[in-house]
């Protein structure tokens, strides 16, 4: 689908998304509220039918985490990326999207496990790799004296 | 009947695909000029590697035992694991100049993951891989070797 | 028919004449159990180290490898390198394992294929007794090995071992009724259950041959029901490495583990060399015909050389199998057994039956 | 409520018998681990743990240069190493706008295909092996060896090639790649049937696999499902297709689909992958065009400031690397999407119901490389 069409579908499923400019994909920031909403409706709407999600992940930008979802249409093959931005810095709060998409599920407890992103109505947050003290080592802010190699 | 019949075929069925396997295997057994096994430590002699073998880092020496690292550093910084260390030495040259001299070019091949990047980045072509692969030591101590030879010099062609 | 130089029959009696020459009954009878012990010992450790040593190198063929070769020529005395590792390891003792049973599995599994080796004739009059119930004893001899199996699981105190020998148990229960009817079918051809009995009614000819095609049908089902009998691939599901680490062996080290190890070749010479005393005439040499050259020249052929021949190429023909096939899930096995094996089984015994009853049978 | 969960999921119920799969066990290919609590030898839930080599190569990446990450990717999955090497480099080199020469697209793409053949084969070698065969092992590693001397030959190394970095590759192919190539296929071609006769058409085999633990098309597409396990379920995923990268573009290929998404079906799409990339490399090993083997690159690369996201099919599924760029010479922030992190966690979905022997033999299908769901 081309860009442009894809824009206008997605600025009637949300009017408050914002565009990127001059990306490789489509690329809509939405606010953290209307996330889970816009991605149930980007699933159900018939001309989108968002149905498989690539890849979840978030980036410290050191005064907010921002998450990022790429996610594709196995009938259009067309992708989108949705991104989110999480300010609270302290206590890092999103909504699950692991009812809509079932892969979300252990991406996002790959994202608390190494951000402390908590997910809201999440059925299994535990952590995915690292022990339960470790502290969130893709934070910018971590430092790890006896196990990091600093060049 | 038509389950008798089914049941008959099944295991004929079943014991054909059993015999096509053991024929399989039945052919390998007799056919000892397929034995891919290799007596290692025997054929030493013969075992010879492909000319691009990534064995180790070396630092090739001429015969006048002078060899080209200009201890620039450049590998050093390249390496994504630290396995090189540099170590310079400043020396008065025959002009009156003070250069820089390579003292010791330390290489841990313990770290070494052989991504070649120092063989591929040294501008003057003084890294190459050797053939050695036989690495098994006791003490880890001693992969760390130091490349350039005692006594070894620059050679002058290089700047 | 067969000469009398390769008669053990009067070697054995005149051993047994000059013992009680010299001491009375009683003592002669403790002497020849002893000789006895001390023979099938030398025999058993023999025999288990040439199986290992020749599954390793069946093994290695089938695979394009070159297999033992290091120690002595082409690795012949590996198996004796290993014996030796083994017996040096160090037993591992088990916290919360039931010490005693623990202990005594390794010894149960290997002294039921003990016992039954003493019924199996290696040639004429070689054989340690000679009952007139000889099948009987052998299958029920050789189920005795699953207790130890069951207990060494049970009592090691870990889930993997656990489970493999509650396959096991499952796997030899149903297995022991294919390896009995399949017997039985030559017992009804033959008419008899003594060992001796059986190879003598084969002297002109085997009953593979002889008995048309339920021998056959009951050869294929004893080699399939006594390969699953002895916990070998691709029914090893006892100790079914990928699911099970090791199975009910998964604890013990050492020498124990070396007991299972050897009872599990020895378990599996027994049931060759039963499939060769039932079905392929024992020691009696391959003849065609009467009377001609090729049976005189096979004639001159020692019997134990015919014995452990035949029986080697059915040792054979079972790591083949083990070799080559994936192995079965639990339920498929027992699917085999039940819906298969004994169905085909229980109707191959009524035509056999049929079949002496007529008279068709050579 | 965090605490709570977490006994529910690990304890499971009290009079279940638990048994943990891993993290050594001889079927898991690495260190992962299963708890699977048991009834009788029906599994009743599979919870899958991992972490056990976790090394951080997101936040290593964040510390290297791009050509320095371009190796720590080798370690990801490590039998489709070129493909992950190469899914970095067309990231960075679309980034940087960079033309590639022909002959390294070329090159890649044989490569490509020459890793998926060698993985496929051992991934051929190990599902025997955990079906209890264990003759498959020694011919699926004999005739991988003839794909590793072929990377031998010409980089050096055999599992890991080390050979890709930004704008092209670290040395030109062997004088002899193409010969040793040509010869290989003729190879295989012969031996390939073997492997059919041997497992695929063996009556246990196909009564171990058939109708075992079906994924549905619509659960493939849930659970991020890739590779040959998700087209085995009619997922057409193959990002060759959807994506084109390299030349696959203008090559004629079929991608392997199969509806039942059973064991046997995840079984055979790899089967016909293998002589699937037999044909892509006839296609490609006679015209090899000449030219250089790498384009000019400045010493210190820099990536525009921006996000880069570049998808990639390995040998077990879709690859895709994301990367975020500030304008240093080191990325900030670097995420792999693995596949087998996604293949992973359908297991506890697919395992339950069916017995012990079962769960080795779908894990098996799965073709799960640890290091990749780690990183």
């Amino acid at each position: 689908m081309e860009n442009n069409l894809l824009k206008q579908h997605l600025e009637g499923l949300l009017p408050e998304a914002v565009f990127a400019e001059n990306k490789q994909y489509t690329e809509v920031l939405v606010p953290s509220d209307k996330l889970h909403a816009f991605c149930e409706r980007l699933k159900a709407s018939p001309e989108l039918q968002f149905d498989y999600l690539i890849s979840l992940t978030a980036v410290d930008w050191t005064d907010h985490f921002m998450l990022v979802c790429h996610i594709t249409s196995t009938a259009f093959r067309h992708v989108l990326v949705v991104k989110s931005r999480i300010d609270d810095k302290e206590k890092p709060v999103a909504d699950t999207l692991s009812d809509v998409w079932k892969t979300a599920e252990f991406h996002e407890r790959e994202v608390y496990d190494l951000f402390g992103i908590r997910f809201r109505n999440h059925p299994d947050l535990r952590r995915l790799f690292l022990d339960d003290d470790y502290g969130f080592p893709l934070r910018k802010d971590f430092t790890d004296e006896t196990r990091m190699i600093v060049k | 009947m038509k389950a008798v019949i089914d049941y008959l075929k099944d295991i004929f069925f079943g014991l054909k695909t059993l015999v096509t396997g053991m024929r399989v295997t039945g052919r390998y057994f007799i056919s000892p000029g397929e034995i891919i096994t290799q007596k290692y430590p025997e054929n030493r002699d013969q075992l010879k590697m492909f000319d691009r073998y990534k064995g180790e880092v070396i630092m090739p020496h001429d015969g006048n035992n002078q060899h080209h690292c200009t201890g620039c550093g450049i590998c050093q910084i390249n390496c994504p694991n630290g396995s090189i260390e540099i170590v310079t030495r400043k020396e008065m040259s025959p002009e009156g100049k003070e250069i820089r001299v390579i003292d010791k070019h330390i290489y841990h091949l313990d770290m070494c993951t052989f991504c070649a990047l120092c063989v591929k980045t040294c501008p003057s072509n003084a890294l190459a891989f050797g053939h050695d692969f036989e690495n098994a030591v006791f003490d880890k101590a001693k992969l760390t070797k130091i490349l350039n030879k005692p006594g070894s010099s620059l050679k002058k062609e290089v700047k | 028919m067969t000469f009398n130089i390769y008669d053990f029959t009067e070697l054995t009696r005149s051993i047994d004449d000059g013992l009680k020459a010299v001491m009375s009954p009683g003592w002669a009878l403790f002497t020849e159990l002893v000789l006895i012990g001390l023979v099938f010992l030398i025999l058993y450790a023999l025999i288990g180290l040439f199986l290992v040593y020749a599954e390793r190198k069946v093994c290695a063929f089938i695979q394009n490898r070159l297999g033992p070769n290091r120690v002595g020529p082409v690795g012949i005395f590996q198996t004796i390198a290993d014996l030796i590792k083994l017996l040096m390891k160090e037993l591992i003792p088990i916290k919360n394992a039931d010490k005693l049973l623990f202990n005594i599995a390794p010894f149960i599994v290997i002294i039921a294929s003990f016992m039954a080796i003493a019924a199996i004739p290696f040639a004429k009059g070689l054989h340690a007794i000679d009952f007139n119930i000889g099948i009987f004893y052998v299958i029920a001899v050789s189920s005795l090995g699953v207790v130890g199996i069951l207990l060494a699981g049970w009592s090691s105190n870990s889930k993997y071992s656990l489970i493999g020998a509650m396959r096991s148990g499952a796997q030899v229960i149903s297995y022991e009724l294919s390896v009995g009817l399949s017997l039985l079918t030559i017992v009804v051809f033959a008419g008899t259950m003594q060992l001796s009995g059986i190879i003598e009614s084969q002297a002109n000819g085997w009953w593979i041959f002889k008995g048309h095609i339920p021998a056959m049908v009951a050869f294929v089902v004893f080699l399939i029901a006594s390969t699953a009998e002895t916990n070998r691939g691709p029914f090893d599901l006892a100790e079914a490495e990928s699911e099970l680490t090791a199975g009910f062996h998964t604890e013990y080290s050492g020498i124990k583990f070396a007991f299972f190890f050897l009872a599990e070749f020895m378990n599996m010479f027994i049931v060759a060399s039963m499939a060769v005393t039932i079905f392929l005439g024992g020691w009696m040499p391959l003849h065609f015909g009467t009377g001609n050259l090729f049976n005189h020249i096979m004639d001159f052929i020692p019997p134990l050389v015919w014995f452990f021949g035949k029986t080697f190429v059915v040792i054979y023909i079972m790591m083949w199998f083990k070799w080559t096939f994936p192995r079965l899930r639990i339920d498929q096995l027992l699917t085999l057994e039940w819906k298969y094996l004994l169905p085909i089984n229980l109707f191959n015994i009524l035509f056999v039956a049929f079949l002496t009853l007529m008279g068709w049978h050579f | 409520m965090q605490e709570e969960i977490i006994k529910n999921i690990i304890l499971g119920e009290e009079e279940d018998y638990l048994i943990n799969v891993g993290p050594q066990h001889p079927s898991t290919h690495g260190v992962l681990r299963f708890e699977v609590s048991l009834q009788g030898e029906t599994i009743k839930k599979v919870v899958p743990h991992c972490g056990y080599i976790h090394r951080g190569i997101e936040k290593m990446c964040e510390r290297d240069t791009y050509p320095q990450i371009i190796h720590l990717t080798d370690r990801m999955d490590y039998l489709s190493a070129h493909m992950n090497n190469e899914a970095v480099c067309l990231c960075v080199e679309k980034a940087m706008e960079v033309e590639v020469p022909e002959r390294v697209t070329h090159v890649r793409t044989m490569l490509d295909e020459l890793t998926r053949i060698a993985s496929h084969q051992l991934w051929w070698c190990a599902m025997g092996m955990d079906m209890g065969a264990l003759t498959t092992f020694f011919y699926g590693l004999r005739d991988r060896e003839h794909i590793l001397d072929i990377f031998e030959e010409s980089f050096g190394t055999r599992l890991i090639q080390s050979v890709n970095t930004p704008g092209g590759l670290m040395q030109d192919i062997h004088p002899g790649f193409q010969k040793r190539v040509k010869e290989f296929i003729s190879y295989f071609r012969k031996k390939l049937p073997e492997y059919d006769q041997l497992l695929t058409d063996n009556v246990i085999f196909r009564e171990r696999s058939e109708g075992i633990a079906p994924l549905s098309r619509e659960d493939a597409i849930q659970y991020g499902v890739t590779g040959p396990s998700g087209r085995a379920s009619g997922f057409s995923c193959d990002v060759r297709k959807s994506e084109p990268y390299g030349i696959y573009k203008k090559l004629n290929f079929k991608e392997i689909l199969r509806t039942e998404g059973d064991t046997l079906a995840r079984y055979k799409v790899r089967i016909g992958e293998m002589y699937e990339s037999m044909n892509i490399l006839e296609q490609l090993v006679d015209n090899i065009p000449e030219g250089d083997y790498t384009a000019k690159m400045k010493a210190v690369l820099r990536l525009p400031v921006g996000e880069f996201f570049q998808r990639v099919e390995t040998s077990r599924g879709e690859l895709g690397v994301y990367i975020v760029s500030d304008g240093n010479k080191t990325p900030y922030r670097v995420k792999f999407r693995a596949p087998n992190f996604s293949n992973l966690f359908v297991i506890s979905k697919l395992a339950p119901g069916y017995k012990i022997a079962d769960l080795i033999a779908i894990s098996g299908s799965l073709d799960l490389v640890i290091p990749d769901i780690d990183r």
